[in-house]
C-alpha cells in the first residue's frame, strides 16, 4: 500500500517542481515586471500546492496534515498581500525610485 | 570533507564578509545589516560545533544550539536598540551618517 | 524515498536560486519583493521536502513559522511602501 | 551532500549580495531572504529548535524592523552613499577579511576529532529536569542563569530604546499611530493571520518541554502577530508609562527569579529545582516569561514614545 | 564535585541578584521609587562585596559557587579570587559614590521630567550587577551575556542628554561594543568545539597551545580591546564618555571599561595559563604604549574640559596593558611578575577612582560656568575650590605622582620593567606621566588663574556633592599608601598559590 502513495508523492512532487521550473523559466523570459508577476505567483502557489499535496501522502496523523495545509493557506495570504502591493506599483512608469 | 564542515567554511566566509561590509559601509543601517551577517556566520559555526558532538542520541550537542538560541535573541536586542538609536539621530539631525563634524 | 525528496528540495532551490539571479538585478523594488517572495515559497517547499527527506516531522513547526512570518514580513513590505508613496508626495 | 553544498553556495551568495547590493532595499530584503536560507541550514544540521529561532528572530522580526527603519531612512541614502571610503582602504579591508575568513576555515579543518560533546551529560541529567526536549533542558535548568540575564538583557534593550524618547512624550504611546481601514487588504489578512498565528504560537510553547520550541520561539510568534494587528491599526501600544504594561513587561524575569532563589530554601541552591516539582516549577517559569518576553519584543519593534501620554 | 554550595558561595549571587532585582523593580515602580530603591540597595551591595573580600581573605582561597547545583561543564560556576573580590569593591564603592552624587542630578519627579532619573537610577543598577556579573563570571558564555548586559546599561547613559551629538556617540560606542561582544562570541565557540567546555578552571586543565586555542584568544582578545577602547579602538570613547551627564561619564570611564580589560586579564592568565607568548604579550604592550602616548598628546590639545578628560582615559587605559608584557613570563609566580600583576590591578582600581572623581569635577564646574571651555575656567579655583582640589588631587594619580594609587601602580609596573630589563615600558610610563602632568597642570593653571572680575555662577554647587567628589579622589590618594610590593589579596587564587577550591 505505501508503494502506491509512494508512486503518489513522487508525482504530485514532480508536478510541483515543474511549475517552479515553469514559474522561473517566465523570470527568465517575460520582458517587463506585470508578466514576471503574472508568471510567478501563479507557478510558485501552485508549486507549492502541488508539493504540499504529496507530501501529503507521507504523513501520519491528521494534525501533521492540517500542519502542512496552514503552510500553504499562509504563503498564499503572504502571496496575495504582496501581489496586491507590487500590481500597483508595478504599472508602466511607475517603478517606484 | 562532511556536510558540517562545508557549513563551517560556510560560516568561516559569512564572517568575513559581514566584517568587510561593517568596516566599508558609511551607512548605519548597512552596518546593522553586516553586523547580523557576521552574528549568523558565528551562529553557523556554533551550529557545527553542536552538530560534530552528536552522541546519546542526540543530533546536536544540545548545549551550543541552546547557546545560539540565546545568542540569536540577544543580537535581536541589540539590532533593535541600534535601529533606534540610528533612528533617533536622524530625526534629531536630518542625517544617518556617523561622520562627525568635529 | 528520501533521496528523491532530497533530489526535489535541490531542484527546487535550484530554480529559486536561477530566478533570483534574473530578480535581483532588476530595476525597480517591484522585482526585489518578487524575489523575496518566490524564495520565500521556494525556501518553504524545500523545507518541507527536506523534513520528509531527514524524517524529522517536528521540523516541519519551522515552515508554519516561516510561513507566518513570511506573511507578517510582507504586511511590513506593503505598509512601508505605503509609507513612502505618502512621504514622496 | 551535493544539496549541502548547493544549499551553502546559495546562502553565501545571497550573503555576498546582501554586502555588496548598490541600495539599502535590496540589502534588507537580501538578509530577509539569507535568514530564511539559514533556517533550512539549521535543519540539516540537525537543530530543528534553532531552525525555529531563525525563522521567528532572525529572518521574521530582525527583517520586519529592518524594513521599517528603511522605510524612515530612505531620503538620506544618496547622501550617505557618497561617503565610502576610498578603494585603498576598501582594499585593506578586503584583505583583512579575507584573512579573517581563511583562518575561520582552517579552524574548521582543524576541529578535533572525535569532537568534544556534552550531549551524553546532557542525557544523563535530563530525567531530573522532567523535560523531554534537551535544548529547553539546557536552556531552562543547566544554564538556567544565562537565559535569566538574557531575559533582563532584552528589558535593558527596551529601556534603552525608551530612554531615547524627547521628554516632552516621555511616558507616551511608542511608535506612529496607524489608522484602520475596515476594508482593507491589509486589514483583511492580518485578521485572518493574528487568530492563525497566536494558535501557532501557542502550539510551539506547548510542545517545548517535549520536542523543539519553546519560550522564546514562542514568544517571538506572538509578538509579531501584535505587531502586525498594530501596523494595520487594529489595536494601538499603551503608553509606556502604564504600570499594568511595566508589570507584563517585568513579570517573567521576576517569577524567575523568584524561583531561583527559592531554590536556595528547596533544593539547596540558586536556581535549583526539586526534582518532583522540576518540571511544574519550569512551567510556571516559562508562562510568565513567554509572556514578558513576547511584550518585550513587540515594544523593541515598536520604538521608543512618540506621542504624549495625554490626548 | 558532590557538594557544590560551597560557605558563603550564596555571596556571589546576591552580588549580580540584588542589583538587577532592584532595576526591575525600579522599571516597574517608575521615577519616584527609582532613586530610593537605588539609595536603599547601595548600603546593602557595599555589604555584600565587603563580605565577598572578607570571605576570600581569610580563606585565602577562591569562593565558588555551582548555580543550580549543576556542576561545570553542565552547568555554570561563579568564582571570585583576590581580583574579583578588589574589583567587586571597588564598584561597589564608586558607584555609591557616583549615586549619592547623582542625587542632585537626578532627583526623583514625575511627569516629563521622569524620564532621565528613572533610566539614570535603573541602569546605575543594571551596570552594578553587569559589572559584578563580570568579576565573577566562571564561565565563558555566562560571561558574553554579562557583557552584553553591561553594553546594554553603559550605550543609553551616553545619550541620556538627549543632545543630537550624543546619539551619534552613543550609536558608535554600541557598534564598536557589538562588534567586540561577537568577536568574544566566536572565540568561545571555537573553544568549546575544540575542548568541550566553557568553564574556566576546566578549560585551563584541557587547553594545550596549538590554532585553536590561538585562533580563539586572538579573535576574544580583539574584541575585548574594542571595548576597552584600547588604541587603535579608541576612536568611539572621547564622544561617548564626554558626551554623557558627569556621572554617567563617571561610571564610563571609571568602571565600565574596566571590564573588558579584567576579561582580557582572566583570558590570558586564567583561561590559558603559561601559555601566552612573549612576543603576543609585547604586542599588546605596544597598543599600550602607543595609547599612552597618543592619548596623552590628544589630551593636551583639547580645548573643552571633559574632552580632554576622555582622552586621558584612553591614555591610562594603556597602562593597563603594560601589564601583560611585564607579568606574562613562563615561569609562575616570579617576583617581577608579580609586581608587575600588582601595578597593572592597582592602576585599573585607582583610575577607576581618580577619573570618577575628575568627571564629576568637571560636571561641577560645567553646571556653575556653564561651559566646559579650558579656556575659559580662570577664576573657578576661587569660586569652587573643593571641586579643583579634588580634580588636582585625581590629577595626581593621572601622573603618578606620590601619594597616590597611580603612583604605586606606576612604580610597580616601572620597577618590574627594570628588573626584567624592558627599559622601554620605563621609558613610556615616564614619558605618559610627563604628559599627564602637563594636562593636568594646564587646567589647573586656567582654574586657578585670577579671573579679573568676580565670577557669576550660572548656579550654586551644593557642598555635600564636592564632598563626594573629594572623597571618590581621596580614596585614589589613600590607595597610595598601599605597600609597594606584589599584593597578597591578588595573589589569592593566581598561580603559584594552589588554586584548591575550598567547598
Amino acid at each position: 500500500m505505501s508503494l502506491g502513495l509512494d508512486v503518489l508523492t513522487i508525482l504530485a512532487v514532480c508536478a510541483g517542481a515543474f511549475f517552479f521550473l515553469a514559474g522561473t523559466v517566465g523570470l527568465l523570459r517575460f520582458p517587463d515586471a506585470l508578466c514576471r508577476l503574472h508568471a510567478l505567483t501563479k507557478a510558485d502557489n501552485l508549486g507549492l500546492g502541488l508539493i504540499v499535496l504529496g507530501l501529503l501522502f507521507q504523513v501520519e496523523g491528521p494534525f501533521a496534515a492540517l500542519k502542512l495545509i496552514s503552510v500553504w493557506l499562509l504563503t498564499l495570504l503572504a502571496g496575495a498581500t504582496v501581489t496586491q502591493l507590487i500590481a500597483r506599483t508595478a504599472r508602466p512608469g511607475g517603478t517606484p525610485e | 570533507m562532511s556536510s558540517p564542515t562545508l557549513y563551517g567554511l560556510c560560516g568561516a566566509v559569512l564572517v568575513g564578509l559581514g566584517l568587510f561590509g561593517l568596516i566599508v559601509h558609511p551607512q548605519p543601517l548597512r552596518k546593522i545589516v553586516a553586523f547580523n551577517l557576521i552574528g549568523g556566520g558565528v551562529f553557523l559555526l556554533f551550529g557545527v560545533v553542536a552538530r560534530r558532538g552528536a552522541a546519546a542520541g542526540f543530533g546536536g550537542d544540545p548545549v551550543p544550539q541552546a547557546l545560539v538560541i540565546t545568542g540569536l535573541v540577544v543580537a535581536f536586542a541589540a539590532t533593535a536598540l541600534a535601529v533606534a538609536l540610528l533612528l533617533r539621530l536622524f530625526h534629531e539631525t536630518g542625517r544617518a551618517t556617523l561622520r562627525s563634524d568635529g | 524515498m528520501a533521496d528523491f525528496l532530497l533530489a526535489a528540495a535541490g531542484f527546487v532551490l535550484a530554480m529559486v536560486a536561477l530566478g533570483l539571479v534574473r530578480i535581483l538585478r532588476g530595476p525597480g523594488d517591484a522585482d526585489r519583493i518578487m524575489a523575496a517572495q518566490l524564495l520565500g515559497t521556494g525556501g518553504i517547499a524545500a523545507l518541507l521536502l527536506l523534513v520528509e527527506a531527514m524524517s524529522v516531522p517536528a521540523a516541519v513547526d519551522v515552515a508554519l513559522i516561516l510561513a507566518l512570518l513570511a506573511a507578517f514580513v510582507s504586511v511590513a513590505f506593503v505598509k512601508g511602501a505605503a509609507r513612502t508613496e505618502a512621504d514622496g508626495a | 551532500m551535493a544539496f549541502d553544498t548547493g544549499l551553502a553556495v546559495l546562502v553565501l551568495g545571497v550573503a555576498v549580495w546582501t554586502i555588496t547590493a548598490r541600495d539599502t532595499f535590496a540589502a534588507v530584503v537580501g538578509f530577509v531572504a539569507f535568514g530564511l536560507l539559514l533556517a533550512l541550514v539549521w535543519v540539516r544540521l540537525a537543530a530543528p529548535d534553532v531552525a525555529l529561532t531563525e525563522a521567528a528572530i532572525g529572518s521574521g522580526v530582525t527583517g520586519g524592523l529592518l524594513l521599517g527603519a528603511h522605510t524612515h531612512l530612505r531620503r538620506t541614502e544618496t547622501a550617505a552613499a557618497g561617503e565610502l571610503p576610498g578603494a585603498a582602504l576598501r582594499l585593506a579591508a578586503a584583505v583583512l577579511c579575507a584573512m579573517v575568513s581563511a583562518g575561520l576555515a582552517a579552524i574548521v579543518l582543524l576541529l578535533p576529532e572525535p569532537a568534544p560533546t556534552l550531549a551524553p551529560q546532557v542525557a544523563a541529567n535530563i530525567a531530573t529536569t522532567g523535560l523531554g526536549n534537551p535544548v529547553t533542558a539546557v536552556l531552562m535548568a543547566y544554564r538556567a542563569v544565562d537565559t535569566l540575564l538574557e531575559t533582563v538583557v532584552l528589558l535593558l534593550a527596551l529601556l534603552g530604546i525608551w530612554s531615547l524618547a524627547p521628554d516632552r512624550v516621555w511616558g507616551g504611546f511608542p511608535g506612529p499611530h496607524h489608522d484602520a481601514d475596515p476594508q482593507g487588504v491589509l486589514t483583511f489578512a492580518a485578521q485572518l493571520l493574528v487568530p492563525v498565528g497566536i494558535l501557532v504560537g501557542v502550539h510551539i510553547f506547548w510542545v517545548g518541554s517535549v520536542a523543539p520550541g519553546g519560550e522564546f520561539q514562542a514568544a517571538t510568534i506572538l509578538a509579531a502577530m501584535w505587531i502586525l494587528a498594530a501596523m494595520v491599526g487594529l489595536v494601538d501600544a499603551p503608553p509606556v508609562s502604564r504600570r499594568w504594561l511595566r508589570i507584563l513587561l517585568v513579570a517573567g524575569p521576576a517569577v524567575f527569579f523568584a524561583i531561583g532563589l527559592a531554590g536556595f530554601a528547596m533544593a539547596g541552591a540558586f536556581l535549583a529545582y526539586p526534582p518532583p516539582y522540576a518540571k511544574l516549577l519550569i512551567l510556571t517559569i516559562e508562562i510568565p516569561l513567554t509572556l514578558s518576553i513576547a511584550a518585550t519584543l513587540a515594544l523593541l519593534v515598536a520604538g521608543p514614545p512618540e506621542r504624549a501620554p495625554q490626548r | 564535585m558532590a557538594n557544590s554550595a560551597t560557605a558563603g558561595g550564596f555571596l556571589l549571587v546576591l552580588a549580580i541578584v540584588l542589583p538587577v532585582m532592584g532595576a526591575l523593580l525600579s522599571l516597574t515602580l517608575g521615577g519616584r521609587h527609582a532613586e530610593r530603591i537605588a539609595l536603599i540597595l547601595m548600603p546593602v551591595g557595599l555589604t555584600v562585596a565587603v563580605a565577598i573580600a572578607a570571605v576570600v581573605w581569610r580563606a585565602h582561597n577562591v569562593l565558588q559557587y555551582f548555580v543550580g547545583s549543576w556542576d561545570p561543564p553542565l552547568g555554570v560556576a561563579f568564582r571570585a579570587d583576590g581580583l574579583s573580590a578588589a574589583m567587586i569593591v571597588t564598584a561597589a564603592l564608586l558607584i555609591s559614590g557616583i549615586g549619592l552624587f547623582a542625587r542632585a542630578q537626578f532627583p526623583a519627579q514625575g511627569g516629563a521630567k521622569a524620564r532621565a532619573p528613572l533610566v539614570f537610577w535603573t541602569l546605575l543598577l543594571m551596570v552594578w550587577g553587569a559589572l559584578n556579573a563580570v568579576f565573577i563570571g566562571g564561565d565563558l558564555f555566562n560571561l558574553y551575556v554579562a557583557l552584553e548586559l553591561l553594553t546594554f546599561a553603559a550605550v543609553p547613559l551616553v545619550s541620556l542628554d538627549g543632545r543630537a551629538e550624543t546619539f551619534a556617540a552613543a550609536l558608535r560606542y554600541l557598534l564598536f561594543a557589538l562588534l567586540g561582544s561577537i568577536l568574544y562570541l566566536l572565540g568561545t565557540g571555537l573553544l568549546y568545539g575544540a575542548y568541550g567546555t566553557l568553564d574556566i578552571a576546566l578549560l585551563s586543565g584541557r587547553i594545550h597551545a596549538g590554532p585553536v586555542a590561538w585562533a580563539a584568544v586572538s579573535l576574544m582578545t580583539a574584541g575585548l580591546l574594542a571595548k576597552a577602547a584600547l588604541y587603535p579602538l579608541h576612536l568611539w570613547l572621547p564622544p561617548a564618555h564626554a558626551g554623557a551627564p558627569a556621572p554617567a561619564s563617571a561610571i564610563l570611564s571609571g568602571l565600565v571599561v574596566k571590564a573588558p580589560f579584567f576579561l582580557v586579564v582572566r583570558l590570558w592568565f586564567d583561561v590559558m595559563p603559561g601559555l601566552p607568548e612573549h612576543a603576543a604579550a609585547q604586542v599588546l604592550g605596544g597598543l599600550g604604549a602607543a595609547a599612552i602616548i597618543f592619548g596623552s598628546i590628544l589630551a593636551l590639545r583639547q580645548a573643552r574640559l571633559k574632552l580632554l578628560i576622555a582622552y586621558s582615559t584612553v591614555a591610562q587605559i594603556g597602562y593597563l596593558f603594560l601589564m601583560f608584557p611585564l607579568a606574562v613570563r613562563p615561569e609562575t609566580g616570579h617576583p617581577w611578575a608579580t609586581a608587575a600583576w600588582t601595578g597593572g590591578v592597582l592602576q585599573a582600581v585607582s583610575h577607576a577612582f581618580a577619573k570618577a572623581a575628575m568627571f564629576m569635577a568637571a560636571g561641577l564646574i560645567a553646571e556653575a560656568l556653564g561651559h566646559d571651555r579650558i579656556a575659559g575656567l580662570a577664576g573657578i579655583g576661587r569660586a569652587l575650590p573643593i571641586t579643583v582640589f579634588a580634580f588636582g588631587l585625581g590629577g595626581l594619580s593621572l601622573m603618578g605622582l606620590p601619594p597616590s594609587g597611580g603612583f604605586v601602580a606606576k612604580a610597580m609596573l616601572l620597577t618590574a620593567a627594570v628588573a626584567e630589563n624592558q627599559w622601554w615600558w620605563a621609558v613610556v610610563v615616564l614619558a605618559g606621566g610627563v604628559l599627564a602632568g602637563g594636562y593636568v597642570f594646564l587646567v589647573l593653571a586656567r582654574a586657578l588663574a585670577d579671573a579679573g572680575e568676580p565670577l557669576t555662577l550660572l548656579s550654586t554647587i551644593s557642598r555635600s556633592r564636592q564632598a563626594v567628589v573629594v572623597v571618590l579622589a581621596l580614596c585614589a590618594v589613600l590607595l597610595g599608601f598601599v605597600p609597594l610590593r606584589p599584593s597578597e589579596l591578588l595573589q589569592i587564587g593566581r598561580p603559584g598559590l594552589p588554586i584548591a577550591v575550598f567547598r
